[in-house]
């Protein structure tokens, strides 16, 4: 535990260095700080993992009445882990980054406050230093999130978006944790643990509900996830690869942690609930994914996607083990848990590259991109890793925790009772269908953004972006690749933390090797032999070409029908690409195209230029919180004509109240 | 023929492994052969000799490979990953014998992504040239597969839901230990639902016309316009493969019988004829399939797969129901 | 002729001609039993396209000599040729010609592309076909007859 | 003091606070408002003083002659020097005028007898049974502040306000101990200090200022 402590003082050394030394010396000592508190933190975690027992400490000083409680536990210290790499990365991503943003003292201060928070939110065992943590991850969150509003209008409006629903999530946790330490006793969460029991069941769902309401919001989940399209694009990117890669996981450690362990797997309806969740956000943010032309508004809708193939897992295990399957549960729970870290590691190194393909070209619309791979080798490489992650392409690690997700489906139908097979049913679906979807939008996003030719002189003029950016990619495109290869690695401690998540210590549902082989069905996969094999038979393909075939391939203008002039402006743009998509779902997307033509002066009949243009807004946007917004105006409306800066009118306000108080008491 | 799978030494599952090879990547071409000469018999035509793919194919071999001006490297490599995926999916799957090699690792999701992955290589391949063809494609190409996956995953699914595992080998091994299943209503929803994803994978007739000229209509052929030569004979073997083994992957799926359990010779000459058969009768069915019907509008498409996925759901439902 | 179901068309024997062998083979051996050919009209009055239309179609049936029309001409070993050269059309013949791979063959089809024929001198006339462009088989007629065109087709693939 | 010598004075002294109140109310010109006040201070510094000798506590004899001397002499001479100078010593066209306000203000005075009925019935004795009367100038002070514009009238509400509590306070406890009447009266002082000199610059800024003007600062 003292390991832990030491990477929280780096991490909070490096906030203080940020905040007060001069600009040179500012990024050095705050980027050294922050992957000291990383590496350190990791250590402490791995220890953790590797010794399958859990540290905890206490001390009555810091925080007033309560003290702080903090427990290391496997399931924490997996989530500190997965954040600590990310973390690194980010903040070796940093370095390069803040040639040009991202110096001003209060971002250099609160980026290492903002790592620090979350390496420390999964390791708190009592109510109140959790929501102590809570609270500091969502300000400091919210403040990186402003550091670029100066000169762009739509970081205002993600700040209030964002700050509006952290809020309400963060007051639905303090509600549900609060009702849950008043009725048993104890606020640690080894008091809640043993009491929860004993509450009524009225009284737990109330908790629960509250509680996954206010995670929910903060993973992202489908009806609360209208945040998050608009934060990440504006936050820098190496913030916002550190919301999609940590402290979006955050949200679903808390459903596991409090419906898990604190309140010992509940009802059955509880994860239904969570498994609808999952399939609706699943299928609803790999949909936008696909209709979005912005780089980071994709990236941020394929999180809520993942997020919600997570929901469906960690749903799959809960039902699981309250009807009794344990040995299905906790398989559902390893691979939720194994899908939650890949989708950290891959999310991270795609967010990182959007912003290397923001700060090289300028912008961040696909339709204006292109042509990149010849300009930024290197970043379209890496952002290539992370695309072929995200799409489960056989050897990169999203093909390995998606595998495991089917198959712990596709087991769990073993399960009696119809309301959980229609559950796993359509989260079967839900998993197909986004599959497709995700490879849609990231051949979209890939092929679009990188190959063709450059649609802007920004893009024309790109170039390479600064190695430390590069190094920070690579660090999470290498491991995309050998987790890929290689999932056996990470088969143990995933075991330790769900065994901890679900309270099943004696179950090992993966046997031991490089690959995944499930112990308690038949169901096995060896991706280091799949990807040497696809290797060797392209090798012998090429071989064979290379030997009979002709050599020597000659350069020749791309064929077009024999067309004159062949100009990027007959490529085909992002939005283009999803139309097809677009129609096809129009109905849930329902995108708005207006088009203007611009006709020839002399006549009608000929048009001079036609400008088509797509907009796919969030439907749930425009259903649920626009009628809410307009309520609410509606009502600052009649506020603001009873407050019309008449002192007599305030001072009457005051006065009827205290004539109505005396008369009700008479 | 016993059903339980004897053990077979790696040597001989290699030797499996490989005669599938060979008969996919010969087979494939032929297929299209047979394919097209039952179209010309309906048309009054003697047509093409069957074999005529293949001529193609070798006389490709000696053409001059062209790459557009502003393609990178994955105009050059993606032919070569579609048809290493093809490959490694063949060798790995129950077609000719319910042991090839990796036969642990032969998993249904492993098959569908291993497609997907070839699928998404030529459909960045398709984008990487820069024309509007090209796009066109991917675009298509990219929609119709994002809604054809989910309805082939759920239909192997079925299979695997009832055979309670998602290994090949062992959901074929298991239909044949259970004849009564393959008449079973859901092995016949999962059959249509399947043969309806093998005709939009790999671009037939009433989703795609692969003998169109107009660019504007086409869906696969729209990718591989920027190809020629060797590149070009990779691209459309790796296409032949893919359409192969779709047809023995649903032949020995759905119609396991003749498929070598053991590896004496005999049985493997038994069940190459056997699937050779089985695939030509499934390939003249589709392609009387394709003369009867004409391409589908590219709006209405959606509609035939969606309809192919809720088939697929409907016979994993009918699965569990009557468990 | 009544039209015949697909059912009888397909048990009943074929209605195609039977060709003899063809008399000389092919000199070059690229394209020993399969030619695939771009179409290219640069500026046809569409009846020579009717004729290679019906050479395809049942009765002289080219395709069982294993040539076939192909969309790109990436993917062609020839162009077939048809009409005059349009001042329009020149470039696009030009960039046809570089977007095909090496070993190529051009087939100037019908009169106007041998010689311009009723359209020679006009004024919307670039040049001949052959002083633009190397043409290796050349086959007259306007429009050319389709056992000729197929005739011409057998010559290169030597079926 | 005692016998009914001392319960008349009380009445008296404590009705003089009430109808000094009212009259507050009734005149419009700011000069007779704060007279009416420095009477109010001294009537209930004569209240203080009476309670004092009837319960021969020394302490309420000492906030006695303090409450006269704050709030009967000192206060009301700095308001009277505020409003002395310039044409902004009547109050303008209040919100509601004179006989509506009167009328109000007797509908205040019932319901503050109504409210406190049931403090006196706690401990009814003479001095509880005038608290009413304390609760009513509390109820015209915060009415006179609501209808009122010119920023003197504000303190004079306020000082109305705050002479009620003191009245109350005496009445019901006795006299509060002395450090709670020091420092409630050492908060009227700071307050009226402060809204002196607000008022003072307001005036040398914007002239006579009309608090409606207030108005115009909101967006």
């Amino acid at each position: 535990m003292t390991l832990f402590l030491v990477g929280l003082g780096l991490g909070l050394a490096g906030a203080m260095a940020g905040a007060t030394l001069p600009a040179r010396l500012r990024v050095i000592t705050t980027a050294v700080c922050g992957s000291g508190a990383c590496v350190v933190t990791f250590a402490a975690a791995t220890r953790v993992l590797a010794s399958n027992h859990s540290v905890n400490f206490h001390s009555g000083a810091v925080l007033p009445l309560t003290g702080i409680d903090l427990t290391l536990d496997p399931l924490g210290a997996l989530f500190i882990a997965t954040t600590a790499v990310v973390g690194l990365a980010a903040i070796c991503y940093s370095v390069g980054y803040t040639e040009h943003a991202l110096r001003s003292r209060s971002a250099m201060a609160m980026f290492p406050l903002f790592l620090t928070s979350l390496l420390l939110v999964p390791a708190t065992s009592s109510v109140a230093t959790f929501l102590v943590a809570w609270e500091l991850m969502a300000l400091t969150s919210m403040l990186l999130l402003l550091v670029e509003h100066r000169h762009s209008e739509a970081a205002r409006d993600a700040y209030q978006w964002y700050a509006t629903m952290t809020h309400l999530g963060a007051a639905a946790i303090l509600i549900g944790l609060v009702l849950l330490a008043a009725h048993s006793g104890g606020q640690t969460f080894t008091d809640i643990g043993t009491h929860s029991a004993a509450l009524s069941p009225a009284l737990r769902s109330i908790a629960f509900l509250l509680v996954l309401v206010g995670f929910a919001s903060k993973a992202g989940a489908v009806p609360l996830h209208v945040w998050l399209p608009r934060a990440h694009p504006e936050a820098p990117s190496p913030v916002s690869a550190l919301m999609s890669g940590a402290m979006v996981n955050l949200g679903v450690y808390g459903i596991i942690r409090v419906g898990g362990s604190l309140l010992g797997g509940g009802f059955l309806w509880w994860w239904l609930v969570v498994i609808g969740l999952g399939v609706i956000s699943a299928f609803y943010g790999a949909l936008h994914a696909s209709a979005s032309s912005d780089l980071k508004r994709l990236l941020a809708y394929s999180t809520v996607d993942n997020i919600g193939l997570v929901l469906i897992a960690v749903g799959a295990a809960g039902a699981l083990s309250v009807t009794g399957h344990r040995a299905l549960a906790a398989l559902a729970m390893l691979a939720a848990l194994f899908h939650l870290i890949n989708h950290s590691v891959f999310k991270g190194c795609l967010f990182l590259g959007a912003g290397a393909v923001e700060r090289a070209t300028g912008t961040r619309d696909l339709d204006r991109l292109g042509g990149l791979a010849r300009r930024l080798p290197l970043t379209a490489v890496l952002f290539a890793i992370g695309a072929f992650s995200i799409s489960a392409l056989p050897g990169f690690n999203g093909f390995a925790s998606e595998w495991l997700l089917l198959e712990s489906l596709l087991h769990g139908f073993a399960a009696h009772g119809a309301a959980t097979l229609v559950a796993l049913l359509a989260g079967v679906a839900a998993l197909a269908l986004t599959g497709g979807l995700t490879a849609a939008a990231f051949v979209k996003a890939l092929g679009i953004g990188f190959l063709g030719q450059p649609r802007s002189d920004g893009a024309n003029s790109a170039h390479e972006v600064a190695p430390s950016m590069l190094a920070g990619m690579a660090l999470l495109a290498i491991p995309c690749v050998v987790i890929g290869v290689a999932p056996g690695l990470l088969a143990s401690p995933l075991r330790r933390a769900s065994a901890v998540a679900l309270g099943a210590a004696s179950v090992t549902p993966l046997r031991p090797g490089l690959g995944l082989d499930l112990s308690g069905a038949a169901g096995a996969v060896q991706p280091l032999l799949l990807v040497i094999a696809v290797l060797a038979a392209m090798a012998l393909t090429a071989a064979v070409v290379r030997l009979v075939g002709r050599r020597g391939a000659r350069r020749a203008e791309a064929w077009g029908c024999g067309r004159e002039l062949q100009t990027a402006r007959m490529e085909y743009t992002a939005t283009s690409f999803a139309e097809p998509l677009g129609r096809v779902f129009a109905d849930v997307l329902r995108p708005d195209h207006d088009i203007e033509v611009t006709h020839v002066a002399e006549s009608r009949y000929f048009a001079q230029a036609v400008r088509y243009q797509t907009r796919a807004d969030d439907g749930i946007e425009r259903s649920i919180y626009r009628p809410v917004i307009n309520l609410v105006s509606l009502w600052g409306a009649f506020a603001r004509r009873a407050q019309n800066g008449s002192v007599h009118r305030y001072l009457a306000y005051g006065f009827v109240a205290l004539v109505v108080v005396l008369v009700a008491l008479a | 023929m016993t059903a339980t799978m004897t053990t077979t030494g790696l040597g001989a599952s290699i030797v499996m492994s490989v005669v599938q090879l060979v008969m996919i990547v010969l087979g494939g071409p032929i297929v299209l052969g047979v394919m097209a000469k039952v179209r010309a018999r309906a048309e009054g035509r003697i047509g093409a000799p069957v074999h005529q793919p293949l001529r193609d194919l070798r006389k490709l071999l000696t053409k001059e490979p062209i790459h557009a001006e502003h393609s990178s490297a994955v105009l050059a490599i993606a032919p070569f990953v579609l048809v290493g995926t093809a490959a490694v999916a063949i060798a790995v799957s129950p077609l000719v014998t319910t042991a090839p090699v990796l036969a642990h690792s032969a998993d249904l999701f492993v098959v569908v992504f291993l497609l997907l992955m070839g699928s998404v290589a030529l459909a960045l391949a398709g984008l990487d040239a820069g024309t509007a063809f090209g796009g066109m494609g991917s675009s298509r190409a990219m929609t119709i597969g994002a809604l054809a996956e989910p309805a082939l995953l759920v239909a192997i699914l079925a299979l695997s839901v009832q055979a309670g595992t998602s290994n090949l080998p062992k959901i074929v091994a298991a239909t044949l230990a259970h004849p009564s299943w393959a008449a079973g209503p859901e092995r016949l929803l999962a059959f249509v639902a399947f043969l309806i994803v093998v005709l939009a994978e790999t671009g037939r007739i009433p989703v795609d016309n692969p003998s169109t000229h107009l660019e504007l209509t086409m869906v696969h052929e729209a990718m591989v316009l920027e190809y020629a030569g060797p590149e070009l004979a990779i691209v459309t073997l790796g296409e032949a493969m893919r359409l192969g083994f779709l047809l023995s992957l649903a032949a020995s799926l759905f119609l396991p019988w003749g498929i070598a359990t053991s590896t004496n010779p005999l049985n493997l000459l038994i069940a190459v004829v056997a699937l050779s058969a089985k695939v030509v009768v499934i390939a003249v069915g589709v392609a009387l399939l394709e003369v009867r019907t004409a391409k589908l509008r590219l709006f209405r498409v959606p509609e035939l797969l969606t309809g192919g996925f809720v088939l697929a759901v409907l016979s994993v439902v009918t699965g569990l129901v009557t468990r | 002729m009544r039209r015949r179901s697909v059912l009888r068309s397909l048990l009943s024997r074929p209605v195609t001609e039977e060709l003899a062998r063809p008399t000389r083979m092919s000199e070059n051996a690229h394209f020993r039993g399969s030619l695939q050919l771009r179409h290219v009209d640069v500026g046809s009055c569409n009846g020579c396209e009717l004729e290679i239309a019906s050479a395809f179609g049942p009765h002289y049936d080219a395709a069982r000599f294993g040539a076939r029309l192909v969309a790109s001409p990436r993917h062609a070993d020839g162009l077939l040729v048809t009409g005059v050269v349009t001042k329009n059309m020149a470039g696009p013949l030009q960039k046809t010609l570089e977007a095909t791979p090496e070993p190529l063959v051009v087939i100037a089809c019908g009169d106007c592309a041998v010689n311009g024929g009723l359209f020679a001198g006009a004024y919307g006339i670039e040049a001949d076909l052959d002083e633009l462009v190397e043409v290796d088989v050349r086959i007259p007629g306007c429009p050319p007859h389709p056992a000729a065109i197929t005739e011409a087709l057998r010559g290169l693939t030597g079926r | 003091m005692s016998g009914p010598g001392y319960v008349d004075a009380l009445d008296l002294a404590a009705g003089a606070v009430l109808v000094c109140g009212v009259i507050t109310l009734w005149r419009r010109d700011l000069r007779a408002t704060v007279s009416a006040l420095s009477l109010q201070g001294i009537a209930l510094g004569v209240v203080a003083a009476v309670l004092a000798a009837h319960e021969h506590d020394v302490g309420l004899g000492v906030i006695a002659g303090l409450v006269l001397v704050a709030k009967g002499i000192v206060i009301p001479a700095l308001l009277r020097r505020l409003v002395g100078h310039g044409p902004g010593s009547r109050e303008g066209a209040a919100s509601i005028n004179v006989s509506a306000s009167l009328v109000v203000a007797a509908a205040l005075i019932v319901v503050a007898f109504l409210a406190s009925g049931k403090l006196t019935a706690l401990l009814p004795d003479t001095a509880t049974h005038l608290t009413p009367i304390g609760l009513a100038t509390v109820l015209l002070g915060f009415f006179l502040l609501v209808t009122r514009r010119k920023a003197v009238s504000q303190i004079v509400g306020l000082l109305l306000i705050d002479n009620g509590v003191a009245l109350v306070a005496f009445l019901l406890t006795a006299g509060v101990p002395l450090i709670v009447e020091l420092g409630a009266s050492l908060d009227i002082l700071l307050v009226v200090v402060v809204l002196r000199v607000l008022a003072s610059t307001m005036h040398r800024t914007l002239g006579p200022f009309d608090l409606d003007q207030l108005r115009e600062l909101h967006d």
